[in-house]
């Protein structure tokens, strides 16, 4: 089976979670397409890595993973101070600075 | 190595100004008398300058050269021409006499906090303007030139924003809200026209790859450097833009009247005999030497705004209803007369152009002072406030008087000489614009006249009957000026002499021969 | 020798230096030095003269080059003095009558406390008219006919808390502006044309020029010449000129400066004799400005502004004779000298009387004074008879001489300048007799002022009966002295050149004509104010005289149409400037702030609208990069 | 892709460990990222072992020292050559360590020292309850203005954990503008980007502005390296590597023996063109241009003033390090498709920042504004593609660095009852009350505004000079401009220091410690001597302006 399709499908997964950052208020949730579109990437990654027929892209899946969890850990602890803060983890009620 | 005496002429008013401003906020009079001291030391040198040049000499003198920033091909290159010299004498000359006749001026009403000195301020920022205003005149490196041209507008600034004439119709609040806004108006507008000059010179750079302006102006002569018409002709524009703001010419005008209105009388001068003439001083050596062909195209159109801003400013000036606007309306029509006189491109116009400088910085010097003894005295700008001082001030009224008559270039005082030289210059090569900018000198006479007569005389106002005749200090202030302005009028032989080889410089590099009399021509 | 010449200028600019200088304690004997100063100077004169005479008739022209004043390349301009018949006859004129005059003054000025001050301007006047003569190029002869000018404008305005004295010291001045445009633009023609404006150059080869430059210049003169003579149609400053003090009328708006314009164009006769478009212009300029200061001085009643007109009138004549070229220069010099000395005595005579009569200077108030100051009476009747040209004093012969120049120019022309000049003279007799009789015969009509103080007419003291005396010996005798034997015309001729034209008149009928205009003109007058009383109050009059009381109207149309049109351009000039010049610049400042403000209401404080920008970014960013590629 | 081959590849990965060849590491080269890294592994334990009283101190000490370190190996290795002669590329094609990376190396240590200094500055808050306090938060944790705030601030505790997180984040600062390959890139970028989202959350006063800064900062960021990494991987498919070097042959076609496996892949222009935008907005992202600028503004007003500083300085230095390395080094092959693109953005950039700024009310924003405009200004030398133009953008982002840290620094001066007085209402006659912080100020301003005798002049002067060469002259005419509009705002916060009347109830000037001292100090010195006597640090500059290919 052609691997291209697999790049059809990452492309796929990074749209929809492109679209849902733009789309959803629940900070969690927005964080959450993040990392969609993260894995989109490593799916990416295997993929060419595949066509290619070397490593290097699986090993940076790796990488990315790892940086993704830094990613939650830093994103969860700012999230949850700011949801203690305000009982909310809406992303548009945190509008105080603007113009 | 001989002594560097022209950094030294910069640099001694530079580190007087540091002083100054250093003086504890208690002393205030040591300030005073610290930065009047510097102004003479400085004069003194500046004198040693001209003594020292050589009018039939090389055409720059007294030259330093160091190297400074070489990636931007710049050096620290200094050397004076003729011209150069002139204005350097003039500047050093009138910084004493703003300096003497600002002596009251920013005395500070309250003493405010500790750390708050706006006297010692004041004085320094004057030296600072006339350190940056006096390498201006000597720098001989574009690049030079430019930062101090662009300098120079920071401390004019706070000169002018920072302090003004106390008394106000509308209080001192609506005065700081106005001097803020003349002081703001007057910086964005040489700000852009510098920006403008930055956007020129770095094209000149691309150009010419270096910065040097004897260097360029060699290379231009013997074709080693060539330039596109059009690029000239953008370049040029680029200049002549910022000049013409600062000059000012019409349209580019509007920020002098509201800066010297909301200026202190001195400061005021400083603006107008001063560092404006940094700009018509830069046309000529820059404009016209660095872009000959692009100035000659652009000569119809420059010659006819400066007559606009002949007639156009002395009618103005008519319609003032504020003492110093109307000088500063006067000014302009005065600058329309020089850039025609430099871009006649005649030795007459050129030379009488920059006797123009020297001679309209000394008139309205004259004129300015005294009318800010006069504001002074009522705390009042308005013409209509003012009637009768000639009885109970005659002194006053007296040298106001003559700085008027400078002003509308009497014969017999120095402007007119200088006045004469550049109609006639402009007369010989485009006689229609000449006979047009003749008009001036009636209007002239109107607007002063019409001043002199609805101040000085008629009865005399209660509000001025009992205003004080002209101090000493005020006095030691205008008389020397006045005796100037009568002695340059009888006897202008010592300035032309030193003008007049760098004109004749100026004009084989632009190519130019004066016309020939019609009846040789005939011949 | 001609170091003297130096001094002749130096002597009263010392004076004025020294009196405008030298401050309050200078008060008590400033009068004085002024008057010395003014003699001394004359005294170089009469030296200067007799060392002239000494000399053949070409040898009379002495040159002093004193220094390089403005050389700048091909336009040099000396400090250069020629003193020649011309300027020496101007030199006597003007130190002579001068002296007299601050004399005078002496007396005249006693109570006034800036009298010093007086002194220390009529010395600066002499200086700058001495100047204004002797110099030996246009352009140091354009400082000293500014100089007049400032002269003037501070004595008409010397009484300064007088609104309208200082108004009108403006307006001399600034007519007088008008007239100098017209200098320095001949001025500049010159030196286009000839490279030089000295007199040496111009003149000797005003031949080589085209006649078109030359018109031009000869126009621009006269243009100068009828600013500072006060001819049609810049005549309009001389009448308010008298409001100041009456020996500054004497002296400088009858006498000296305002004759300055018939010296500027005589001195420039070659230009005009190769110009003759501007000489006709001249001529014109002469004849009408003749009747219309005629037709004025008919109309005033104030004794001054009477004299006034006559002043302009007279100078029409020498203007007239300056324009009909070597026939007439000698005449008009002769006539100027002549008109020197009796219209200075006309107005010391004026003079004292307003002395005697606390300043009041309207006729109509006087009456009967012959009476009561007798010298000023007499005086004052020898000059009129000069001016209306009673035969054997000097205007008879003057005037007669320009009269019979006029017809000389032969052709049409000929007739209507001869009859313009003949109806002149009738004119003129007209109104001389109507002051004379108005002033010193009939019943007196003066009446207490509002604070009831009576007038008491008084004789002047001696100090100013004098130089009346001296002035009226020289109204009677100069036209006789120069006229027999054609002495003047011998002296002149070398420098102005002379020809006799061909009259169509002979001289003997012109002169009858002359005395038939006479006759008629003072019959008329005794007619009207000699026979009945006149009336306190001015009659509502003609027309013609409402008119010529208002200076035909002149005033009235500068008002209007310079005056407040004028205030109308400016304000609506300093409107653009504000709302136009200054409102682009506000205005963008402006549109700036205006986008600014619209642009930050994007910053809306929601971190996806962020998103989604980055998103249009990014999406923008490729395309873009796509496009690029493609193209 | 035939089966053997697939095979093939499990084989080559089956293979034993011990053919794997050892990795070559050149730590001599790398030492001053390592001993960043080093010092901030000490840091934390320093959190974990030393009493709370003495942390403070023990911090500071450590990443003093680290920093100084760091910056002198700096020096070392540029004196040794490598920033000339010897550059050349480290660890296995990770790291490049040549003329930029060192210049911009030192940079960044230098503002991270002086960053340093603010952030360990204590004495601009009245001491609570007899403790010293910084800008940070007592404790990030606690919920604010609850009690367990209150205890923590009565208890005296301090987020010292900001000192670790610095020396993280200059680490991974120094790593981006040198890193050779994508995936060095991306990790830098992650490991500098996260300790500057965890900083942003920990002002000590106004804290839901702080956390709304974090949280803004912290999704559009990673939004933003989401983005990257997309690109990342498209460039890979596009040249089966993520070495800079080979995907510069690949993209010149230069590629050396050519695996038929890459054939169908490889020369793919949409990947390549697709890959690079994505990545370049990643970065364009960090250095805050237009249309990718709407964080800065919040982020820059909500975070401790001290953090702002640091991140407006060293984040720049770093991103548009890598930039210029980027398309120096990857892209130079396809400069015809990127240059126009560049061209736009710079546009927008600069006249963007500029006119919104006008309007701006507060002296943080106004000042977040100004750096985006300075960014296009920046842009404009980096598109110049020359010699030129690399060594103006160093020497722009050197004089631009400490000048920022300055201002913002002085900004942490002026306070009221409710810490800092950032309106600018209230800065109004501030010249009269103190007028020495007003001076300098306005020299900071008048070096943004780029006015001649100041660094900001110097630098705009040779990048427009760069751009200018390289045949950009409509750019250097549109910065003109832009510069000309942004003068209007620095003048009109001048005019309100010192034209307008202070206001009764306006605003204290705090004493500062040395330390914020030498901050401003150094920001005062560096914009004066790059202003007047630039030469030397333009030959740095100029000598560093060479990348490793």
């Amino acid at each position: 089976m052609n691997p291209v399709n697999y790049l059809y499908l990452s492309a796929l997964l990074f749209t929809i979670g492109a679209t849902g950052v733009l789309i959803r208020r629940n900070a969690i949730v927005v964080f959450m397409c993040i990392e969609l579109m993260l894995n989109a990437c490593n799916l990416a990654f295997v993929v060419f890595s595949r066509m290619h027929g070397n490593l290097d892209g699986q090993i940076i899946a790796f990488f990315t993973m790892v940086v993704a969890a830094a990613e939650v850990v830093v994103g969860l602890a700012i999230i949850v101070s700011l949801f203690r803060t305000r009982h909310s983890a809406s992303v548009d009620d945190a509008s105080l600075m603007k113009l | 190595m001989s002594f560097p005496l022209l950094t030294a002429t910069a640099a001694l008013p530079a580190i007087g100004a540091v002083a100054t401003a250093a003086v504890p906020a208690a002393q205030r009079t040591a300030a005073k008398w610290l930065a009047l001291l510097v102004s003479l030391a400085t004069l003194a040198l500046a004198i040693t300058v001209l003594v020292r040049f050589d009018p039939d000499g090389a055409r720059y003198q007294l030259t330093e050269s160091h190297a400074w920033i070489k990636d931007f091909g710049v050096r620290y290159d200094l050397g004076v021409d003729g011209i150069a010299v002139a204005l350097l004498a003039l500047t050093a000359l009138l910084i004493p006499f703003i300096v003497l006749a600002g002596w009251h001026d920013a005395d500070p009403l309250e003493t405010g906090s500790k750390r708050w000195r706006p006297t010692q301020g004041f004085f320094a920022l004057i030296l600072a303007v006339e350190a940056m205003v006096i390498i201006s005149f000597e720098a001989t490196d574009v690049f030079v030139f430019y930062i101090f041209f662009e300098v120079m507008l920071i401390p004019m600034y706070f000169l002018i924003g920072g302090f003004g004439d106390r008394a106000h119709e509308h209080g001192e609040k609506a005065a700081s809200t106005q001097r803020s806004y003349a002081a703001v108006k007057f910086l964005l507008y040489n700000l852009v026209g510098g920006l403008i000059m930055l956007a020129a010179v770095i094209g000149l750079y691309v150009v010419a790859g270096n910065f040097s302006l004897p260097e360029i102006v060699q290379a231009r002569a013997n074709g080693s450097l060539h330039m596109a018409t059009s690029t000239e002709r953008w370049l040029f524009l680029g200049f002549f833009f910022a000049f013409a703001v600062k000059a000012p010419l019409w349209p580019l005008h509007t920020w002098l009247p509201n800066a010297m209105q909301e200026a202190t009388a001195p400061v005021a001068v400083l603006i107008t005999a001063v560092v404006d003439k940094v700009g018509t001083f830069a046309m000529l050596r820059f404009c016209l030497q660095l872009f000959p062909e692009a100035s000659k195209w652009a000569t119809p159109a420059i010659l006819v705004l400066s007559l606009i801003s002949i007639v156009y400013g002395a009618l103005l000036a008519v319609g003032q209803r504020d003492i110093k606007r109307l000088v500063a309306y006067a000014s302009i029509s005065h600058f329309g007369f020089i850039i025609m006189g430099i871009f006649a491109m005649t030795s007459q116009g050129q030379s009488g152009a920059t006797l123009y400088m020297v001679n309209h910085g000394i008139s309205t010097a004259a004129l300015m002072l005294v009318a800010g003894f006069l504001i002074s005295r009522r705390g009042s700008r308005l013409i209509a406030d003012y009637g009768g001082v000639q009885k109970v001030a005659p002194l006053l009224a007296g040298t106001f008087l003559i700085g008027g008559l400078a002003t509308l270039s009497l014969p017999g005082l120095a402007p007119f000489v200088s006045e004469f030289l550049v109609l006639v210059g402009t007369f010989a090569r485009y006689p229609a614009i000449g006979v047009i900018a003749t008009f001036g000198i009636v209007l002239a006479a109107l607007y002063t006249l019409v001043l002199y007569q609805r101040t000085m005389t008629g009865p005399v106002k209660p509000e001025v009957s009992a205003m004080p005749d002209l101090r000493a200090r005020e006095l030691v202030v205008v008389a020397p000026l006045i005796v100037l302005l009568i002695f340059l009028g009888v006897y202008p032989k010592p300035v032309t002499d030193i003008v007049n080889p760098a004109v004749k410089q100026t004009m084989t590099d632009v190519h130019k021969t004066d016309p020939k009399p019609s009846v040789e021509a005939a011949k | 020798m001609e170091n003297l010449i130096a001094l002749l200028i130096a002597a009263p600019l010392l004076g004025a230096a020294v009196l405008l200088v030298g401050g309050r304690r200078l008060d008590a004997v400033g009068h004085w030095i002024g008057t010395l100063l003014s003699t001394v100077s004359f005294v170089f004169g009469l030296i200067l003269f007799v060392d002239l005479l000494g000399k053949g008739a070409e040898h009379r022209t002495l040159i002093k080059h004193l220094y390089s004043w403005v050389p700048v390349a091909g336009f040099q301009a000396d400090v250069t003095f020629r003193l020649d018949q011309l300027s020496m006859t101007f030199v006597l004129l003007i130190t002579g009558v001068g002296s007299l005059i601050h004399l005078y003054s002496v007396g005249y000025m006693e109570h006034d406390e800036r009298r010093r001050r007086f002194f220390g301007y009529l010395n600066l006047f002499l200086a700058a008219m001495l100047l204004l003569v002797l110099a030996d190029n246009y352009l140091l002869l354009y400082v000293g006919w500014e100089g007049v000018g400032l002269a003037s404008y501070l004595l008409i305005g010397f009484w300064q808390h007088k609104p309208s004295a200082a108004t009108a010291a403006k307006k001399a001045f600034l007519v007088n502006r008008v007239g100098d445009m017209g200098l320095s633009i001949a001025i500049m023609l010159m030196f286009t044309t000839f490279g030089s404006f000295a007199f040496g150059p111009v003149l000797n080869h005003a031949g080589d020029a085209s006649e078109g430059k030359l018109t031009a210049i000869g126009l621009m003169l006269l243009l100068a010449a009828c600013g500072k003579s006060a001819q049609v149609p810049l005549q309009s400053w001389l009448g308010d000129a008298m409001e100041g003090p009456t020996p500054v009328s004497a002296l400088i708006h009858a006498a000296t400066m305002v004759t300055a314009g018939v010296y500027l164009i005589v001195r420039s006769g070659a230009v005009f004799n190769a110009a003759p478009d501007a000489q006709l212009a001249v001529t014109v300029v002469g004849a009408v400005t003749l009747l219309f200061g005629a037709i004025v001085g008919c109309a005033k009643d104030d004794i001054k502004k009477a004299l006034a007109g006559s002043t302009m009138s007279q100078i029409g004549y020498m203007i007239l004779a300056a324009g009909l070229g070597p026939i007439g220069y000698v005449f008009a010099i002769m006539h100027l000298v002549t008109h020197g000395f009796f219209k200075a005595g006309l107005f010391l005579g004026a003079g004292s009387v307003m002395h005697g009569m606390n300043d009041e200077v309207d006729m109509r108030k006087y009456g009967g004074l012959r009476t009561y100051m007798p010298v000023t009476f007499i005086t004052f009747g020898l000059g009129y008879l000069a001016i209306i040209g009673f035969p054997g004093l000097s205007g008879f012969f003057s005037k007669d001489k320009i009269i019979e120049a006029a017809f000389a120019k032969g052709g049409t022309e000929g007739w209507i300048l001869g009859g313009a000049a003949l109806l002149g003279a009738a004119i003129t007799a007209f109104y001389m007799t109507r002051v004379m009789l108005m002033t010193f015969f009939g019943e007196k009509r003066w009446q207490p002022d509002e604070n009831g103080h009576e007038p008491h007419p008084h004789e002047s003291p001696r100090v100013m009966t004098i130089p009346m005396i001296l002035l009226a010996v020289g109204s009677v005798c100069a036209g006789g002295l120069f006229s027999i034997g054609d002495r003047f015309l011998h002296w002149l001729e070398p420098i102005t050149g002379h020809s006799e034209g061909n009259s169509p008149l002979s001289a003997a009928a012109v002169t009858g004509a002359t005395m038939v205009c006479l006759v008629i003109g003072v019959g008329i007058a005794w007619a009207q104010y000699g026979r009945g009383p006149v009336p306190v109050v001015a009659p509502r009059g003609s027309l013609l005289t409402r008119a010529a009381r208002r200076d035909l109207l002149q005033d009235d149309f500068n008002h209007v149409v310079l005056v407040r049109g004028g205030e109308h351009l400016t304000r609506s000039l300093v409107y653009v400037d504000h709302t136009l010049v200054d409102g682009v610049v506000n205005g963008t400042a402006a549109g700036f702030g205006g986008l600014s403000g619209r642009l930050r209401r994007i910053q809306n404080g929601f971190a996806r609208s962020y998103a989604v920008s980055m998103f249009g970014g990014a999406a923008l960013l490729v395309a873009a990069t796509l496009l690029m590629r493609a193209v | 892709m035939s089966a053997t081959v697939v095979h093939s590849l499990w084989t080559t990965a089956a293979d034993p460990i011990s053919k794997i060849p050892a990795p070559k590491i050149e730590y001599g080269q790398l030492s001053p990222t390592l001993i960043v890294v080093g010092a901030a592994l000490v840091g934390v334990l320093v959190e974990a072992f030393v009493p709370r009283k003495s942390r403070y101190y023990a911090q500071v000490f450590v990443s003093v020292v680290a920093l100084c370190a760091a910056f002198a190996a700096v020096v070392a290795l540029a004196a040794d050559g490598y920033g000339t002669t010897k550059a050349h590329i480290a660890a296995m094609g990770a790291i490049a360590v040549d003329g930029p990376s060192l210049f911009l190396q030192g940079t960044i240590l230098l503002a991270g020292l002086v960053g340093l200094f603010t952030f360990a500055e204590r004495r601009l808050d009245p001491a609570a309850h007899g403790n010293r306090v910084d800008s940070f938060a007592a404790q990030a944790a606690s919920v604010p203005g609850g009690d367990s705030e209150k205890a923590a601030v009565k208890a005296g505790f301090t987020t010292t954990e900001v000192f670790p997180l610095l020396l993280f984040a200059i680490a991974g600062m120094l790593v981006f503008p040198s890193a050779n390959d994508l995936l060095t890139l991306f990790v830098a970028l992650e490991v500098f980007s996260l300790p500057l989202y965890l900083l942003c959350a920990l002002a000590r006063r106004k804290r839901l502005m702080s956390q709304e800064a974090a949280v803004k900062y912290f999704l559009l960021g990673a939004f933003a390296s989401a983005f990257t990494l997309f690109g990342i991987a498209l460039l890979y498919g596009y040249a089966g590597s993520v070495s800079y070097a080979r995907i510069a042959q690949v993209v010149d076609g230069t590629v050396t023996n050519v695996d038929p496996a890459l054939a169908n892949t490889m020369g793919n222009d949409a990947l390549l063109l697709l890959g690079s935008a994505l990545i370049v907005m990643g970065l364009l992202f960090k250095v805050g241009a237009v249309p990718f600028h709407m964080w800065t503004p919040d982020v820059y007003q909500g975070a401790p003033t001290p953090v702002t500083g640091f991140m407006a300085a060293a984040t720049k230095v770093a991103a548009f390090g890598a930039l210029l390395r980027l398309l120096y080094v990857v892209l130079p092959g396809m400069r015809w498709d990127w240059r126009p693109v560049m061209w736009a953005v710079a546009i927008i950039t600069m006249l963007g920042g500029a006119i919104v700024a006008i309007t701006q009310t507060d002296i943080k924003r106004l000042l977040a504004y100004s750096s985006i405009a300075h960014a296009g200004f920046i842009l404009a030398g980096v598109i110049a593609t020359s010699k030129d133009g690399v060594s103006s953008v160093l020497f722009y982002l050197a004089g631009y660095s400490f000048v920022t840290i300055g201002a913002f620094a002085v900004v942490t001066l002026v306070r009221d009852a409710g810490g800092e007085a950032t309106h600018l209402s209230k800065w109004a006659g501030l010249g009269r009350r103190s007028p020495l912080v007003a001076a300098v100020f306005a020299v900071f301003l008048l070096a943004f505004a780029g006015i001649p005798l100041t660094s900001g002049f110097a630098g705009k002067f040779a990048v427009f000079k760069a751009a200018a060469d390289g045949g950009a002259a409509p750019l250097v005419v549109v910065g003109v401009i832009s510069s000309a509009i942004a003068a209007f705002f620095y003048i009109r916060v001048i005019v309100l220091m010192f034209f307008s009347e202070p206001k009764p109830e306006g605003p204290t000037v705090a004493v500062p410690s040395p330390l914020t001292m030498a901050a401003i100090g150094m920001g005062v010195a560096v914009t004066l001597v790059l202003g007047v006597a630039p030469q030397y640090f333009l030959n740095l500059a100029s000598q560093a302006g060479v990348f490793v290919r």
